[in-house]
């Protein structure tokens, strides 16, 4: 055990549970005022169920030992066998990596909540969750980094380009789709209720983002030096070329600059092992126009992917994924990118992307039939046109 | 001189304002209210319990007018905000008997 | 000294510093609008006022030399002799361990401001939370961390279970009780104004609760990860557990959520260090239903202790206390309870548990009245009626 | 490499990232709702222009090989030569120290928005502040830590006192005379919009401080230990001050709490590792009443620097850096003040202090007039009174 | 037809809708206001200074009725609304030249 | 009996309570609304583009009074509150039929 690794990932933990609120912020400040609370409890929500399914199974189906690279087996359920002990090839205790990886559980759940927020029932959202936690989260986490099939390929995601982004950007795409639109979506413009609210949870996002590209290094080293630059600079200059498109549209919003940081954070994270300072510049660049547009594009084809986990997240992660395999240098971690003339790693990341997105995006539309057909997604026209706040929890956000 | 009060579906204002804003009509005050109207609301069922919500968020425009201008405001209000379901709102129409310009002076 | 441990200790301090006005955001969003200023300041004042006291003297009393086991005598007033050095049987800084241990004094006196919100005049309060600091906090802290006689006693305590969480939990019952109830808390409901501020407290709680528990090791390792991996399993069960009885009853209420993530908090605290997740798991079940039943009697009694601290804090850290002893597994700390055969351990907790609860409650008690013979504890009805933000502060919250 | 000097450092660069963001929302609170958006927004294009001009060459400015005392070389333009490896005579890959450094950078800037608040043009802000980025604040960052003229001479600076916060409070002083006053600040209150935001901002900066100068001593051993022990208690003895100054002429404010500790903790910034926490009581009672002098007189002087970064960090700043060469006791870091009688280190304070105070209020003074000359620094007076949230961001804080 | 336009405080809101709905009356509009009445708000003593609280937070509520319905509502605000102490406000009677539901368009 | 109702600047209100203070005029309901004048608010030049920001944010003030005062309120009104500049506010007044106050009952 090495004591500076453990305080690097124990702290790294800490910053990356405050994300999860940070999204309920961030997605809160831009419904309407009569579902800010509903938003913030989905992201409570997703960390208490996460957290506990974690323990007692999820862990296990990731981490555990692999069974034909599908999913991991049943030898951690409930810890067992998990110590005080240095986690096997680590130098920080087992225990401090499982609450680490739980919290990239969380925030992935929470992230998708974008595509259901102003309309889901509660009830449904926690039993969704948990399926598409078993189904989808858990077995993503497996082959990427618990030595599943990808891992085996030659796929690489560092920090969760593919496990967290794609994954929670295309089940948030299938869900707006199974769940429909807002009411009035179509009619008025549904305006953000609480802008410095969003910003407040946008600097919590980039704040635990350090944690979550940097402690993903597993220690306190210079590779996870090199992930905390090359993040913030994507997020600086992503959120840059947002802005500069925002004003050639228009003026410059606030909302844009920061969802340009998320959509560069976003695209970093699979790369942030594995690029250096330069990559970073380009990955954030692209993070920024790509994200952009595939906002646009889903604003003019009508679809009601609300907060715009699909767009940010979504594609931001598939761009990311891929260009590792362009831009990782060796001198970074090994890996070389086909800018330096190996076409391998570009190889396994495509296949790795292909397979995740569509995976990702036909298991969780399946899913959320399911639970649409069986309780029903969405609350009434009534509840919805009340609010969240009052039908799912009688509570008012301000008086 | 008329006072035309009208309580509308916040999310109806937008449309309200455009539509009278093709009638000319464009002075206006717009506050913020919550309101329940005959229905005492909308009723959600939850278990074997019912609740009521009453006072939902409303939005009152106030338009001070010229006698003529009333009954083309009402029209043109009832016909941009009306969506056909409960809460759509009311109108109400009171006497003015001045109204300043603050800048000018001038009484209109 | 290890640089592992200092930074993990440091990033622990940090943590929980942030926690002090976590309990002010917490608190505030509960109260009225015209109470939001003064209860935030209300955490900055025991920020500012523990600050400067710990150094001058309550250090001392709480880790000086220990005078027959009651108190720690007067050996670093102003810090004397407390240097860049280790301190004793520690691998970090003594001036790590000092402020440390500071903040765990100031959020103590944080909490203990729900008892008497909406009504408190700010002058007695802060000469409330010296009398209390000096003739509670101190000889708590010293008692169970300092060497004093419940340490002798076999008592353990990991993070504050009796030392924060009994003490401030019963003095709030206590200054409940002499301060009186607020104006109208018989006539009309009390509406929370700011329903995602509270919700904001909560996730900086949650979040500093890391630093708290797994700091409370004193070291980056095996026994910090153990720490905050039941920490975070406790507050997610206890949370469910306060949900579904929230949905038994009517809605989920998301304060219901949080409010069991802090009942699940406290209780893990004294037990952090003790019990794996499994212990966790019961911990936190029962966290969620004793401080469900607590806050349900608080209410039907009609006691006005505004914000539950004593249900929440007071009777989790004497459940979690109790638990100590009933689930202590060797494996994670030596020490071993009931459920393994050891009926030692639980016989010192029981004992320290009634001791500190009544130590609490009836000093508490004490001080309250002297400072409310005094100089009154408690506003004119004029100024509770226009509120505490106009009266003490003259500022308004919002405009 | 050390990984605990390494997990303390990127710890540290997170809790100093998180400040910027803190700093906009605690101007925030305190301009009208009207402005609430643009305040938080000049905070994040502060992070995302700096950060990306100091990887791009600010940081080669300020940190590269020392010209003639002036300025650092081109040789870190891009960070090219940082990599993964231990930064020169530290412990910590230099990577680690240029985010560090940058974060410092970062919230400089941001801090100056205080002088333009609710009247500057976007773009010319963007403008101007990579002109002083370039021209005021590089200079200064190289020659007291990068080995420039100043630090040749023997003055010092632990994390800042002239760097960040002289540099940023001077320049907010002549932005402030040659962007002129608020419409209205004459004629009527200027009344802050929300109080709570600005005590989460506070909450903020205190937490980040602990990462700003505790993390200065580049390693977490007891220096660093030192420097936060000192920090928070010349925060809160500040605050203490301050809050009974209040009083004397009033009621506390929560507004005045706050602003004390921030004077206490940009006071004790650059001392913080040189003296021990009898100095700290010492600066923190002197920042407490100088700052509050200064306030005062800007505000009988009639100038609008409208959120005090002039009378609270320069002034601050000032104090703190004169007070090194006073209190510096040698059992924390070698260097000895006037007290133990030493003068050569004051001498060197004094001449640091006036040297950075004339260049930093005429060049930034210079830089503003040029940018108001080329492209107008403030909005009209239509966009300023319907508020730069819709004049600038097309936005609306609240609906 | 009268506009009954009453100010209260705040906290008897809901005291004053239920006596309200008791007699029928459920439509209405509730604004949230600042107001300062004859006694020109509250006074606090500070040392040798004092100073007044002015603009206390208010409940503005307003109902459109008959005008045989006025009496009956004027006096169950007043019994539900009054402590007795200042500051209990005030309740001012318009007059409504029309009224209209903006759902059916009937005017009533 | 009239009510004067008066929208203001916001910034404008301490200025108008404090003259109609002077002349005795203690009383008063105050809003905080959005309003549009007849200027359709205020153009912002941007590009080629020009934004038009209506709903500017106002303060509406309340006043009851008996029908004697109703001029000088108004003119203490349109001193105070005036800038000269688009944006000012108007003034209307409204017939009152009855006033009460709650504490007393008495009708005013
Ligand atoms: N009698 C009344 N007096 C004042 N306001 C009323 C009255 N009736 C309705 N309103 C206002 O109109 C709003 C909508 O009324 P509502 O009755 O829901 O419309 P509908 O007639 O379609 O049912 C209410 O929320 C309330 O603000
Ligand atoms: N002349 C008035 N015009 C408009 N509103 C008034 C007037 N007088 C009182 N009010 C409103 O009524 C509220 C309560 O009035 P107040 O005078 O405090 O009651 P009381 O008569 O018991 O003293 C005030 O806050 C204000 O909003
Ligand atoms: N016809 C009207 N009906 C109701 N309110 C009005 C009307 N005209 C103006 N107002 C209110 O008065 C405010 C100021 O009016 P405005 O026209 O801007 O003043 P000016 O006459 O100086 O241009 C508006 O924002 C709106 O709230």
């Amino acid at each position: 055990m090495d004591s500076g690794d453990t305080a690097w990932i124990l702290a790294s933990t800490a910053l990356v549970m405050l994300m999860t609120p940070g999204v309920g912020l961030f997605y809160s400040g831009m419904v309407r005022r009569k579902n800010a609370v509903n938003m913030i409890a989905l992201s409570f929500v997703s960390l208490i169920f996460v957290s506990v399914l974690w323990v007692a199974y999820a862990y296990s189906l990731a981490f555990g030992n692999d069974v034909s690279g599908v999913i991991g087996d049943a030898s951690y359920v409930f810890l067992n066998g998990v110590g005080l002990e240095d986690a096997e090839g680590l130098t920080i205790p087992h225990l401090v990596f499982v609450i680490y990886q739980m919290m990239f559980a969380v925030i992935t759940v929470a992230i998708l909540t974008s595509a259901i927020s102003e309309r889901v029932k509660l009830s449904s959202f926690i039993v969704f969750s948990i399926l598409w936690l078993t189904f989808v989260y858990a077995p993503f986490a497996h082959w990427l980094w618990g030595g599943g099939w990808l891992a085996k390929l030659g796929a690489v995601d560092f920090a969760g380009g593919i496990v967290v982004h794609i994954s929670s950007g295309f089940a948030a795409l299938a869900l707006a789709l199974v769940v429909g639109k807002r009411g009035g979506f179509d009619e008025y413009s549904i305006e953000p209720h609480n802008v410095p609210m969003t910003l407040l949870g946008a600097a919590l996002l980039w704040f635990g983002w350090f944690g979550f590209n940097g402690g993903s290094a597993l220690a306190a080293n210079g590779l996870a030096a090199n992930a905390v630059v090359v993040t913030n600079t994507s997020a600086a200059i992503a959120a840059i070329v947002w802005m500069i498109v925002g004003w050639i549209k228009g003026k410059p919003g606030s909302l844009g600059i920061v969802s340009g940081a998320i959509a560069g954070l976003a695209a970093i994270t699979p790369a942030a092992g594995f690029v250096d300072v330069k990559g970073a510049f380009v990955i954030g660049i692209g993070a920024g126009i790509l994200c952009y547009l595939a906002m646009d594009f889903r604003i003019r084809r009508r679809i009601d992917e609300s907060l715009d986990a699909w767009a940010i997240h979504g594609i931001g992660g598939v761009w990311g994924s891929l260009a590792v395999g362009i831009f990782a240098v060796p001198q970074v971690n090994y890996y070389t990118g086909l800018l330096l003339g190996n076409a391998e790693l570009l190889r396994a990341q495509v296949i790795a992307v292909i397979a995740t997105v569509a995976y990702a995006f036909v298991v969780s539309l399946v899913l959320a039939k399911i639970v649409d057909i069986v309780m029903g997604l969405r609350v009434t026209a009534e509840e919805e046109y009340v609010g969240l706040d009052i039908s799912q929890h009688e509570e008012v956000a301000y008086t | 001189m008329k006072m035309v009060v009208a309580v509308i579906r916040p999310e109806k204002l937008e449309c309200v304002k455009k539509a009278l804003e093709e009638k000319g009509i464009v002075g206006m005050t717009v506050t913020e209210v919550k309101g329940r109207g005959e229905q005492k609301g909308i009723k959600l069922q939850f278990r074997s319990r019912e609740i009521e919500v009453d006072m939902l968020q409303k939005t009152k425009i106030e338009i001070v007018a010229s006698d003529e201008e009333v009954e083309e405001i009402i029209d043109t209000i009832m016909n941009s905000a009306r969506t056909g379901k409960y809460g759509d709102g009311r109108i109400f129409v009171l006497p003015v008997e001045k109204s300043v310009k603050i800048r000018t002076g001038e009484t209109i």
